[in-house]
C-alpha cells in the first residue's frame, strides 16, 4: 500500500459553453493529459454552489478544479462575473478555516483554449501530488471509519 | 447498603491514579467558559471549581452521535455489521453532580422499557459513577424542587462530599461502588461524625413537588404555554445540555456503497421535530413544543416510569439564549389559574 | 419613566402600536426579551449593555403576529437587522415602529423605514477591536493550525442549532441543513458535518451579517463560529469595498463589479 | 425504479485505441440500477441507434446513458433516438468518453478506470433525471418597432411584408430619423431623401404598420412573445383624422423664429409646423413649448385658420397599452454636442458646423437650397477645412471610440463641396482614412484624385478667427509633423456619433443591457449580433453601434428575419432546462421565502414575484416564481438560493450532488 | 443471544412491486435470511420502519394479512426522501425492515360481530391488513362492509383487490370518488366519503367501525357514525405521527401522554377523544 504511487483524485466543476467545450477541443487536438480529472458539467460557472466544493473534499477528492468562460465572454453574460465574487468569497473563508485552497483551482477556459486546459490539468494533478492525498479532510470525512469492525 | 468512609484529600489522586491504570476517566474539564466532560489522563485537567458541567454527563453514555450499525453493499444484498460492544472500554465519569447521576436513571429506564437497547445498556454496565456532593450551587439549581439534591445518592456508585477539613466522606452506594473500593481498600478510612447535610449547598425548595404531576396537567390549556414560550428561539440547546433528555433522531450517511446508521440527539424543540412529510405538524407553534418539553419531563415519564425527567440541575437555563427559566416557570404553572378546565380527563 | 418606557407607554395607550418588544430583567442579572401590549408594563423595559440578544429575530416569527404593529426597542445591531430583513422583503413598514437606541444612549422613534434607513446608512459596520485581534491571531496561524484551531473548535458543536435561531437573518422557513433531498449537510453534530454547516451559515450571512453577535451569544458551547462572519465582513471590506444594510443599493453576493479584482484565477 | 441501459461506444476505434470498451460495459453492468449494458463499434450508426431504440422497448428502461462522444456532439442525435422508442429525451445523458478520456489519455488501466467513473457519473445522475418537455409559450404576432429612423423603417416594413403586424413607435413629428436630414449618400452620391421619402410613405400606407408618431415608449413588460408595450402618444393639438395636411396653420402661426431641429438649427421654423415637406405623417404638430397660446392663453389664430377645424388645443396625451410578440430597438444615435472642444470655437464661430449642419447646407430641401453658404454672412466659402475625429478615438476628451461613418462622409462632404463651388479649396485633417466597405476606398480615392479634395493627415490644434478668416492650426504628421495653417472661410467637424439621451433609461425600461457608452448590447459580439440578452428583444441600426445606412438597413432585415422566425409558429417551444421555485402543500405552499437576493443576480430578470392567495384572495406568501419565458437557464439563482428552493431542471441539486459523488465513489 | 441491537433491521428482499396509483406502490418484501421468517410474526394493526441503506428509515404499516405465512406486504405514497429511495427500488433490491411494532385491531374481541370498514385515499393499507385477516377468518364474522373512497379513479389503490371484493357475494364493497374525480365509465358512487356513509346508513347494532383516512375524512366521518347509533368504544382507527424508532424511546410520536408506537397505533374513538389532538 505504502509503496503504490499516489494518484490524486481531482473533480472538475466546468460550464458548458467554454470549458467543457474547451476540453472537448483539447479531445480534437489531440492533447495528452493526466486521467486524474473527472469533469462534472454544468450550465455555467454561476450555478455552480460552493456546498459541492465541500462535499467533494468530503467524498475524498485531493484536488478540485472550477473553470469557466473568461470574464465579458460568459454565454449568459454575468454568470462568471457573480461566481466570481462567490469563489473570492468563499476562497477566503476556506482559507481562515485552514482549508487548504492551495487544492482548489480556479481558471478560466474558453472554448478556444483546448491546450491551456491540458497544461491546468496537468499543473494542478502535479500540484496535487505534491501536497499529497487530503489526509486532515479524510480523517473529518470518514471519522467512522476507526470505529468500523469488519468482522 | 450504603457504607460511608473517609477518604483523605490526598488520597483522592490515588483513587484517580488507580482507577486509571485499567479505566477510561470522563471528568469535567475547563475551557473558556464551558466545562464539558472529557477523557482526562490525570487529575490536573479535572475542573476544581465548577457549580455544573455546560453538557451533562449523559453525553458519555448516551453519545451525541452513535454508530447503530454499519452497512456495506455487495452484490446485490447488504452486509450489517453491528459495533462490537465488548470494545466499549470500562469508563469513569468523575467529578458528576449528584442532579447528573440521578438522571442515568430516567436514562436507564427509558432505554430499557420493554425494549432494551443493549447499546445504551453496554456503557451503562461498563461505566461507574463516582459523583461529588455540591457545596455550592446558583440560583438556576432547583434540584431540590425536583426530588434530587446537592447530595442525592440516587444513580451514583461513589458519592464524595467535601468536608470542612478537606477531606471527603464517600459513600459507597453500590456494587460497582464496592468494586472500586475493593480495587484500593486501603485509603477508604472510618468516617468521623461530620454530619455530610453541614457540608452541601442550601438550595431552598421554590416548589411542592408533590402534586406538580396534577397541577400541570390541568394547566394544559393555559394562556402561560403562550406567554412563556413567546421569547423561545425554537433551538435545541435546552435539550442538548439536559442530563435526562433523550429523544433522538436516527440518520443514515453513505459513501458510496458503505454507510451507516446512527442515532443523534434531537430536540422535541425543534420546529420540524413532529413534521410530517405531508407538512402537517401535530406540534405547530412553540408553544405546544413547549408545553410537550414540561409535560414529557413531569407527566409522561412519571406516569411511564414512575419519576420525572428533569432532576433541577439547571442546564437549560443557563443555556437559554433567550433567558427561559425552568424554575420560574414551571412555579408559574403550578400558580396559574388562568385555565380551570382541564382536558386531560 | 425614561424616555424609551415612556415612548412605549404612550405607543400602546394612543393604540399606535398593538405590542412592543424590548428587554427587561430576567434570571440571574441577564435580561431578556418581553413582549407585552399594557402601557403600564412599559415600566419594566430596561435597555444597557446586557442587551444583546437581537429581537428582531422575533419580528419574523410567526408566533409573534398581532393585528396593530409592533414597536420594538432596537440597539444599532437591532436597526440594522431590520433594515437588513426590509431590503429582503420580509417585513413591511405598516407593521413596525422603532424604538431606536443609539450607541451613545439618544432615544429615536423612526416610523417610517426610510428614516430609520437613512439613519443606518449614517453608521458603518465595524468590527471590534477584540475580535479583529483574534482573526489576525488565527490568520497568522499556519494552515495547518488553523486546520486544528477549527477543527478542535468546531467538533465541539452539537448542532442544538441556537445561533440559527438568534439569528434575525436566518429565518428561511426550510433551512438547507434541514433539506433532505439531497441532504446536503448530514444530521449527526460529527466534525465533518459541523464544518459544513458552520461553512455554509457563514456564507449564507455573507453580505447580509449585521455582525450583532447574537449566534456567538446564544451558543450554549462558546463556540468562536462568529469569527467567521466578521473575517467575512473584514475581507468584503478589503475586496468589494464592504456594506452595510441598506433598502437600496444590492447584496454584496447578488451583484458584482465587471473589474472585480481576484489573484487566484488562472 | 430505475432501469438504466448503458451504451457504451467504441467510435471505431477513437475510443477503444486506449479505452478498454467491454470491461467499461461489464462494470457498468454491476452498476446499481443498470439492467442492460453493452458496447458497439458505432453507437450513433443507425444499427447502433437500433440497439438503443430495441433495449429501451424491451427492457423497459428508465434512463439511456451513451457513452461516446462529446454531448456537445451527439446529444440530440441520442435523445431523438431515445424519443423515438418513447422514452423521454431527457432521461437520455451522455458520458463523454473520447474528448475527454480516449483522445486525452494514454491506453491504460487509468484511462479505462476513468471511463468506468465517468459512466457511473453519469448513470448516477440519469437515475435523478425527470421526464422534461418543451416549454410552449403562445406568441402574439405583433412586434413593436421601437423609433422610425432608416433602421426602424426597414425592419417595420420587413415584418409587415412578411404578413405579421407591427406598431412604430417615433418620438419626432415624422419618421425618417437622420436619413431625412442628409443630402447626398456615400458612396452612389444618390439622393437621399429620394430613396428615403418612398419607404416612409409605404410604412404609413402599409396595412399592416401602425404609426405612432410624436409618441413615447413608457413601459414594457413581459416577455418573448407575450410582451405589453405602455407608449405615450403626446398630444399634437391637432385632430390627425380631420386635418388636411393643407399648411396653412404653418403660414399663420406668429412665431416664426424657432430653431428647425431639422435643419440643425440652421432654417427657422413656426410653433405648428410640420419638420419637413415629405413629413410623414404630413401632418402638423403643435409644439407647446414655444407656442403663444400655450404661453400666454392668448392666440389660437392657427384655430382661427384652420379650414377643417382640426386644431384642438385642449387634447391630452394619450396612454395606449399595446400587446407585442417582440420589439425591435432602432433608436438611433445623436451626435456629440460640441463645446468639449473649445479650441475648434463651434458656437462661438458660427461658420464653424457640425457634419450634420453641412448636411443641410447641401442639401437641396435645406435653408439654402443647397447652396453651400456661410451661416455668418451667406458667403460662399472659399476654403474649407473638414476635421475627423473630432471626438472620436479620443479618451481624453471625448469617446474612444470611433464612429466609424465620419471618414466616409466626410470624403463625401469635400465631393459634394467641390462639385458645387468648383474653383473652392478644400483640406480634410484626418487621423486614418477608415473606407472598409463595398466602393469606400474608392470613393475616397476619387474625392482625393478627382476632386482635388486636400487630406493633410495630423491633428488640427486650434481654431481662432482672424480678420473674418477661420485660421486653422494644425500639423501635417507626414510632412514631419510641420505645422500647418490654412485661412478657411467654413469648418466643418464631423463630431463623433454617441447614444442617444435617454438610451439608458430605455434600455431599463426594456430590460436590456446596455454598454460604457449606453449603446444596447447585442446578446454575442459575433453570433447573435442582432439579438439582445432579453429574448424577444431585437437591434437594428445605429443604437446598438454607430453605423452606416448599409449595415443600419441589413441588420434591420436581420432583425426583422428574426421576428418574422419568431412569428412563424403560434406558440413558441423552448428548452425546458430552466430555473423553477419549488412548490408545496399548504401551509408552506414553497419553502422560498421571497427575500428576492436572487432577482438582480438573474441576467434576463426572469424572476418574478408571485403572491399565494388564499381562497379570500388574502395575499398569505410572495414567493419568486421563475418566468419560464424569460429563463435562459444559466442556474445562478440555484447557486444564490439559501433555502434551495430553486432548482434547474437538467441540473439538479439530487443530480449534480449524485454526480459528485458518483465519480469519487471508491471501488 | 437473546440481547439482540433492536436498532439492526431484518433485511428483507422486494419480490414484487405493484404500482397501486400514482406514487403509489406495494412491495411485497420477503426475508433474506430463512430463520428470520420462521421467528417473525405480526397481528393486523401493527407497523414497522423499512429502511433503504443509505437514505433512512420510513415508518408504515405492514399491509398484508397475518395470515399470509411467507411475506410481508407494505404500501406507501412516495412523499420524502426514504419514500423515495424506496420507489426507486427495483425488484430484487434488500431493503431493511424492523418490526412489527404497536397495538392491534382486536380481532379475536370482534368474533360474531359485523365489520364496517370505512376507508379514504392511501389510508387503506392499515386496513387491508385487517381486511383480509377477516376474510381469510371470514366465518367467525357476521356481514363486512367496506366503504372505500379517493379523490380521483386512478388515486384508488389496490385495484384489483377492489375487483375480487366487490365480486364476492359474501362482502359488500362500496367505491367512491370525490365529485369531478370520475372517469365517464366509473360505476362506483361519487361524492366524500362521510356523505356516501349517510346515504348507506349501515346499521349499528352488533357491528364493529374502523375507519382510517385523511384526517379531514375522519373528522366528518365520526359525527355521521354517532348519528348512526355507534358507541365510541365500537369506533377504531390508526393514527399516524412521525416516529423514528418504533418502540417509545426517540420522543416524538407520542399524543399527549400516550405513544402512537407502542399504545397505538390502534386507538378506539373514546380513547381517541380523551387526547389532545397532538395528531
Amino acid at each position: 500500500m505504502e509503496n503504490k504511487i499516489f494518484e490524486p483524485k481531482i473533480v472538475a466543476f466546468v460550464c458548458n459553453w467554454c470549458t467543457y467545450a474547451g476540453a472537448d477541443l483539447t479531445g480534437t487536438s489531440r492533447i495528452k493529459y493526466a486521467p486524474n480529472v473527472k469533469i462534472v458539467r454544468f450550465p455555467c460557472t454561476g450555478r455552480i454552489d460552493f456546498m459541492l466544493l465541500l462535499k467533494a473534499f468530503g467524498e475524498g477528492a485531493d484536488g478540485i478544479i472550477v473553470s469557466g468562460c473568461h470574464p465579458n465572454d460568459c454565454h449568459y453574460t454575468s454568470g462568471n462575473f457573480h461566481a466570481r465574487r462567490r469563489w473570492i468569497s468563499f476562497r477566503s473563508l476556506l482559507d481562515f478555516l485552514g482549508i487548504d485552497t492551495g487544492r482548489i483551482t480556479f481558471s478560466w477556459v474558453s472554448a478556444a483554449e483546448g491546450a491551456k486546459w491540458a497544461a491546468l490539468v496537468n499543473d494542478t494533478v502535479s500540484r496535487i501530488k505534491e501536497l499529497g492525498p487530503y489526509t486532515d479532510y479524510e480523517k473529518v470525512a470518514r471519522y467512522y471509519e476507526e470505529e468500523v469492525n469488519h468482522e | 447498603m450504603i457504607e460511608s468512609y473517609l477518604l483523605q484529600s490526598s488520597s483522592l489522586t490515588k483513587l484517580f491514579n488507580k482507577l486509571i491504570e485499567t479505566r477510561h476517566i470522563y471528568a469535567p474539564v475547563k475551557k473558556g467558559m464551558v466545562t464539558s466532560f472529557n477523557r482526562v489522563e490525570s487529575l490536573e485537567e479535572v475542573a476544581k471549581d465548577y457549580i455544573q458541567t455546560t453538557i451533562s454527563a449523559k453525553s458519555i453514555l448516551f453519545l451525541r452521535n452513535e454508530i447503530l450499525f454499519h452497512y456495506k453493499q455487495e452484490n446485490g444484498d447488504v452486509k450489517i455489521m453491528e459495533p462490537d460492544l465488548q470494545r466499549i472500554p470500562e469508563l469513569v465519569i468523575w467529578g458528576c453532580r449528584p442532579c447528573d447521576a440521578k438522571s442515568f436513571k430516567s436514562l436507564h429506564s427509558v432505554f430499557n422499557w420493554d425494549y432494551k437497547d443493549i447499546i445504551y445498556s453496554s456503557r451503562e454496565a461498563r461505566s461507574a459513577i463516582i459523583s461529588f456532593s455540591c457545596n455550592q450551587a446558583d440560583e438556576y439549581c432547583f434540584c431540590t424542587s425536583a426530588g434530587s439534591g446537592p447530595g442525592h445518592t440516587e444513580g451514583s456508585d461513589i458519592l464524595l462530599t467535601k468536608l470542612k477539613s478537606g477531606d471527603y466522606l464517600a459513600e459507597i452506594l453500590t456494587e460497582k461502588g464496592q468494586l472500586i473500593r475493593d480495587m484500593i481498600p486501603a485509603i477508604f478510612e472510618t468516617p468521623s461524625s461530620e454530619s455530610k447535610e453541614d457540608n452541601l449547598a442550601r438550595i431552598p425548595i421554590v416548589f411542592d413537588t408533590a402534586g406538580l404531576k396534577q397541577k400541570l396537567e390541568q394547566a394544559w390549556n393555559s394562556e402561560l404555554w403562550i406567554t412563556q414560550s413567546m421569547r423561545c428561539l425554537g433551538c435545541g440547546a435546552c435539550a442538548f445540555v439536559c442530563p435526562s433528555c433523550s429523544c433522538f433522531d436516527i440518520q443514515d450517511e453513505k459513501h458510496g456503497k458503505e454507510g451507516v446508521r446512527s442515532r443523534c440527539w434531537d430536540s422535541c424543540g425543534f420546529s420540524l421535530f413532529t413534521r410530517h412529510t405531508s407538512g402537517h405538524n401535530p406540534r405547530e407553534t412553540q408553544a405546544e413544543r413547549w408545553r410537550q418539553r414540561i409535560m414529557h419531563k413531569f407527566s409522561y415519564l412519571p406516569d411511564q416510569q414512575g419519576f420525572t425527567g428533569c432532576t433541577g440541575c439547571g442546564r437549560c437555563s443557563r443555556a437559554c439564549p433567550a433567558d427561559m427559566n425552568i424554575r420560574e416557570h414551571l412555579a408559574a404553572l403550578i400558580n396559574d389559574s388562568t385555565s380551570p378546565e382541564n382536558r386531560v380527563a | 419613566m425614561n424616555e424609551y418606557q415612556t415612548i412605549a407607554a404612550g405607543l400602546l395607550s394612543s393604540g399606535t402600536a398593538a405590542m412592543v418588544i424590548g428587554y427587561s430583567e430576567g434570571s440571574a442579572k441577564r435580561v431578556r426579551p418581553v413582549f407585552f401590549t399594557r402601557p403600564e408594563e412599559a415600566s419594566t423595559l430596561v435597555f444597557d449593555s446586557r442587551c444583546v440578544q437581537n429581537i428582531a429575530v422575533y419580528l419574523t416569527k410567526k408566533e409573534i403576529r398581532t393585528e396593530g404593529k409592533i414597536a420594538i426597542i432596537a440597539s444599532l445591531p437591532v436597526m440594522r437587522s431590520i433594515i437588513q430583513l426590509a431590503s429582503e422583503h420580509q417585513l413591511s413598514e405598516e407593521k413596525i415602529i422603532v424604538i431606536g437606541i443609539t450607541p451613545s444612549g439618544e432615544v429615536k422613534q423612526f416610523n417610517g423605514f426610510d428614516a430609520l434607513d437613512a439613519y443606518v446608512s449614517s453608521t458603518t459596520i465595524e468590527i471590534e477591536a477584540r475580535y479583529r485581534e483574534k482573526i489576525e491571531q488565527v490568520e497568522k496561524m499556519t494552515l495547518t493550525e488553523r486546520w486544528n484551531f477549527w477543527k478542535n473548535e468546531l467538533s465541539a458543536c452539537f448542532k442544538c442549532y441556537a445561533c440559527r435561531a438568534a439569528c434575525p437573518m436566518c429565518y428561511c422557513t426550510r433551512c438547507t441543513v434541514e433539506m433532505n433531498q439531497p441532504q446536503w449537510i448530514p444530521v449527526p453534530s460529527h466534525t465533518l458535518g459541523n464544518f459544513e454547516w458552520h461553512i455554509m451559515r457563514a456564507m449564507h450571512l455573507a453580505g447580509r451579517c449585521v455582525d450583532c453577535n447574537a449566534c456567538a451569544e446564544a451558543c450554549p458551547l462558546g463556540i468562536p463560529f462568529n469569527l467567521l462572519t466578521k473575517q467575512m465582513i473584514l475581507q468584503f471590506k478589503k475586496d468589494f469595498g464592504g456594506y452595510n444594510p441598506s433598502l437600496k443599493g444590492l447584496n454584496i453576493l447578488s451583484s458584482y463589479l465587471p473589474d472585480d479584482k481576484e489573484n487566484f484565477i488562472q | 425504479m430505475a432501469r438504466i441501459g448503458v451504451f457504451v461506444c467504441h467510435c471505431g476505434e477513437n475510443i477503444s485505441a486506449t479505452v478498454e470498451c467491454d470491461k467499461v460495459a461489464q462494470a457498468a453492468a454491476g452498476f446499481p440500477g443498470v439492467v442492460h449494458s453493452i458496447d458497439y463499434k458505432y453507437m450513433c450508426s443507425d444499427p447502433g441507434q437500433n440497439m438503443i431504440r430495441e433495449a429501451i422497448r424491451e427492457k423497459n428502461l428508465t434512463g439511456v446513458v451513451v457513452a461516446s462522444c462529446s454531448p456537445r456532439m451527439h446529444e440530440p442525435t441520442f435523445r431523438q433516438a431515445c424519443s423515438e422508442a418513447g422514452l423521454n429525451p431527457f432521461l437520455c445523458e451522455m458520458a463523454n468518453l473520447r474528448e475527454h478520456c480516449s483522445w486525452v489519455h494514454e491506453k491504460g488501466e487509468a484511462t479505462t478506470k476513468k471511463a468506468i467513473d465517468l459512466v457511473r457519473m453519469m448513470v448516477e445522475k440519469v437515475k435523478r433525471n425527470q421526464p422534461l418537455y418543451p416549454i410552449r409559450v403562445p406568441v402574439t404576432k405583433t412586434a413593436l418597432v421601437v423609433g422610425g429612423g432608416i433602421a426602424g423603417i426597414q425592419a417595420a416594413l420587413d415584418i409587415a411584408n412578411g404578413g405579421n403586424k407591427v406598431i412604430m413607435v417615433e418620438r419626432e413629428p415624422s419618421i425618417g430619423g437622420h436619413m431625412s436630414q442628409l443630402s447626398e449618400t456615400f458612396p452612389t452620391l444618390d439622393c437621399s431623401q429620394c430613396i428615403l421619402t418612398p419607404r416612409m410613405v409605404e410604412v404609413a400606407q402599409h396595412p399592416n404598420i401602425t404609426l405612432y408618431t410624436y409618441a413615447e415608449l413608457i413601459g414594457l413588460d413581459g416577455f418573448i412573445g407575450n410582451f405589453k408595450a405602455k407608449i405615450r402618444k403626446k398630444a399634437k393639438s391637432v385632430d390627425e383624422k380631420i386635418c388636411t395636411g393643407c399648411a396653412l396653420c404653418t403660414t399663420k402661426c406668429p412665431q416664426k423664429k424657432i430653431p428647425s431641429e431639422f435643419n440643425e438649427g440652421l432654417g427657422k421654423r413656426t410653433a405648428i409646423y410640420v419638420p419637413f415637406p415629405q413629413a410623414v405623417p404630413n401632418k402638423p404638430v403643435i409644439d407647446k413649448d414655444h407656442c403663444t397660446y400655450y404661453k400666454t392663453g392668448k392666440c389660437k389664430i392657427c384655430e382661427k385658420v384652420c379650414p377643417a377645424q382640426a386644431i384642438r388645443f385642449d387634447q391630452p396625451d394619450e396612454i395606449v397599452e399595446v400587446a407585442v410578440g417582440a420589439v425591435v430597438i432602432a433608436t438611433g444615435f445623436t451626435i456629440h454636442q460640441t463645446g468639449f472642444f473649445p479650441e475648434y470655437g463651434y458656437g462661438r464661430y458660427p461658420d464653424v458646423l457640425t457634419g450634420l449642419q453641412f448636411e443641410r447646407l447641401a442639401s437641396a430641401s435645406g435653408p439654402t437650397l443647397g447652396e453651400i453658404r456661410r451661416p455668418s454672412d451667406g458667403k460662399i466659402p472659399e476654403t474649407i477645412v473638414f476635421i475627423s475625429c473630432a471626438g472620436s478615438r479620443d479618451p481624453a476628451k471625448g469617446i474612444e471610440y470611433c464612429s466609424k461613418i465620419c471618414c466616409m462622409y466626410i470624403a463625401k462632404h469635400a465631393m459634394l463641396y467641390q462639385h458645387k463651388v468648383h474653383h473652392g479649396k478644400s483640406y480634410v485633417f484626418y487621423m486614418d482614412i477608415r473606407a472598409g466597405g463595398k466602393m469606400y476606398e474608392e470613393f475616397v480615392r476619387r474625392a482625393i484624385t478627382e476632386d482635388q479634395v486636400n487630406y493633410v493627415r495630423g491633428r488640427v490644434s486650434k481654431i481662432y478667427e482672424r480678420d473674418g478668416k477661420l485660421i486653422v492650426k494644425g500639423v501635417d504628421t507626414l510632412m514631419g509633423a510641420e505645422a500647418v495653417e490654412i485661412e478657411a472661410d467654413m469648418v466643418v467637424l464631423a463630431t463623433a456619433g454617441i447614444a442617444n439621451p435617454g438610451a439608458e433609461e430605455l434600455a431599463q425600461t426594456l430590460h436590456v443591457s446596455y454598454d460604457g457608452h449606453h449603446f444596447f448590447s447585442e446578446a454575442h459580439p459575433k453570433l447573435r449580433p442582432v439579438e439582445t440578452n432579453t429574448a424577444g428583444i431585437f437591434l437594428a441600426g445605429a443604437c446598438q453601434a454607430l453605423k452606416d445606412i448599409p449595415e443600419s438597413v441589413a441588420q434591420a432585415s436581420g432583425a426583422a428575419g428574426k421576428v418574422n422566425i419568431l412569428f412563424s409558429k403560434s406558440e413558441l417551444t423552448r428548452e425546458p432546462l430552466i430555473a423553477v421555485v419549488n412548490r408545496s402543500a399548504p401551509p408552506e405552499y414553497s419553502t422560498c421565502v421571497g427575500c428576492f437576493l436572487c432577482q438582480p443576480a438573474c441576467p434576463y430578470q426572469a424572476i418574478e414575484k408571485e403572491e399565494i392567495k388564499d381562497r379570500s384572495g388574502k395575499v398569505i406568501k410572495t414567493v419568486a416564481r421563475v418566468n419560464p419565458g424569460l429563463c435562459q437557464g444559466c442556474g445562478t439563482c440555484v447557486a444564490f438560493c439559501r433555502s434551495k428552493s430553486i432548482d434547474i431542471q437538467g441540473y439538479t441539486h439530487e443530480q449534480v450532488l449524485a454526480e459528485v459523488m458518483a465519480v469519487l465513489e471508491n471501488d | 443471544m437473546d440481547e439482540k441491537n433492536i436498532y439492526v433491521p431484518y433485511r428483507m428482499r422486494i419480490e414484487k412491486i405493484t404500482q397501486e396509483a400514482p406514487g403509489v406502490k406495494t412491495f411485497r418484501l420477503k426475508f433474506v435470511n430463512d430463520e428470520d421468517a420462521l421467528s417473525f410474526s405480526f397481528k393486523a394493526g401493527q407497523f414497522g420502519e423499512y429502511s433503504i441503506f443509505g437514505a433512512g428509515e420510513s415508518t408504515f404499516c405492514i399491509a398484508s394479512s397475518p395470515t399470509r405465512k411467507d411475506y410481508i406486504e407494505c404500501t406507501f405514497r412516495q412523499t420524502g426522501k426514504v419514500t423515495s429511495a424506496l420507489a426507486s427500488c427495483e425488484e430484487g433490491n434488500v431493503i431493511g425492515f424492523r418490526g412489527p411494532y404497536g397495538n392491534i385491531f382486536p380481532l379475536d374481541d370482534w368474533k360474531g360481530k359485523n365489520l364496517l370498514f370505512i376507508a379514504g385515499g392511501i389510508a387503506l393499507p392499515p386496513m387491508r391488513c385487517v381486511i383480509w385477516n377477516a376474510l381469510d377468518r371470514r366465518s367467525e364474522f357476521g356481514n363486512i362492509t367496506i366503504l372505500y373512497g379517493a379523490r380521483t379513479v386512478s388515486d384508488l389503490v389496490y385495484k384489483h383487490e377492489l375487483e375480487e371484493w366487490g365480486s364476492r357475494n359474501d362482502v359488500k364493497l362500496i367505491t367512491t370518488v370525490d365529485p369531478g374525480g370520475e372517469t365517464p365509465d366509473w360505476k362506483g358512487e361519487k361524492g366524500f366519503v362521510p356523505a356516501v356513509l349517510e346515504k348507506m346508513a349501515p346499521a349499528s347494532a352488533n357491528t364493529i367501525a374502523i375507519v382510517c383516512g385523511p384526517p379531514v375524512m375522519i373528522k366528518y366521518t365520526f359525527p355521521v357514525l354517532d348519528k348512526l347509533g355507534f358507541t365510541d368504544d365500537t369506533i377504531y382507527t390508526t393514527l399516524e405521527n412521525r416516529m423514528k424508532c418504533g418502540f417509545g424511546k426517540c420522543g416524538r410520536c407520542n399524543v399527549g401522554k400516550v405513544y402512537v408506537c407502542k399504545d397505538g397505533p390502534v386507538f378506539t374513538y373514546r380513547q381517541l377523544k380523551s387526547l389532545p389532538a397532538e395528531y
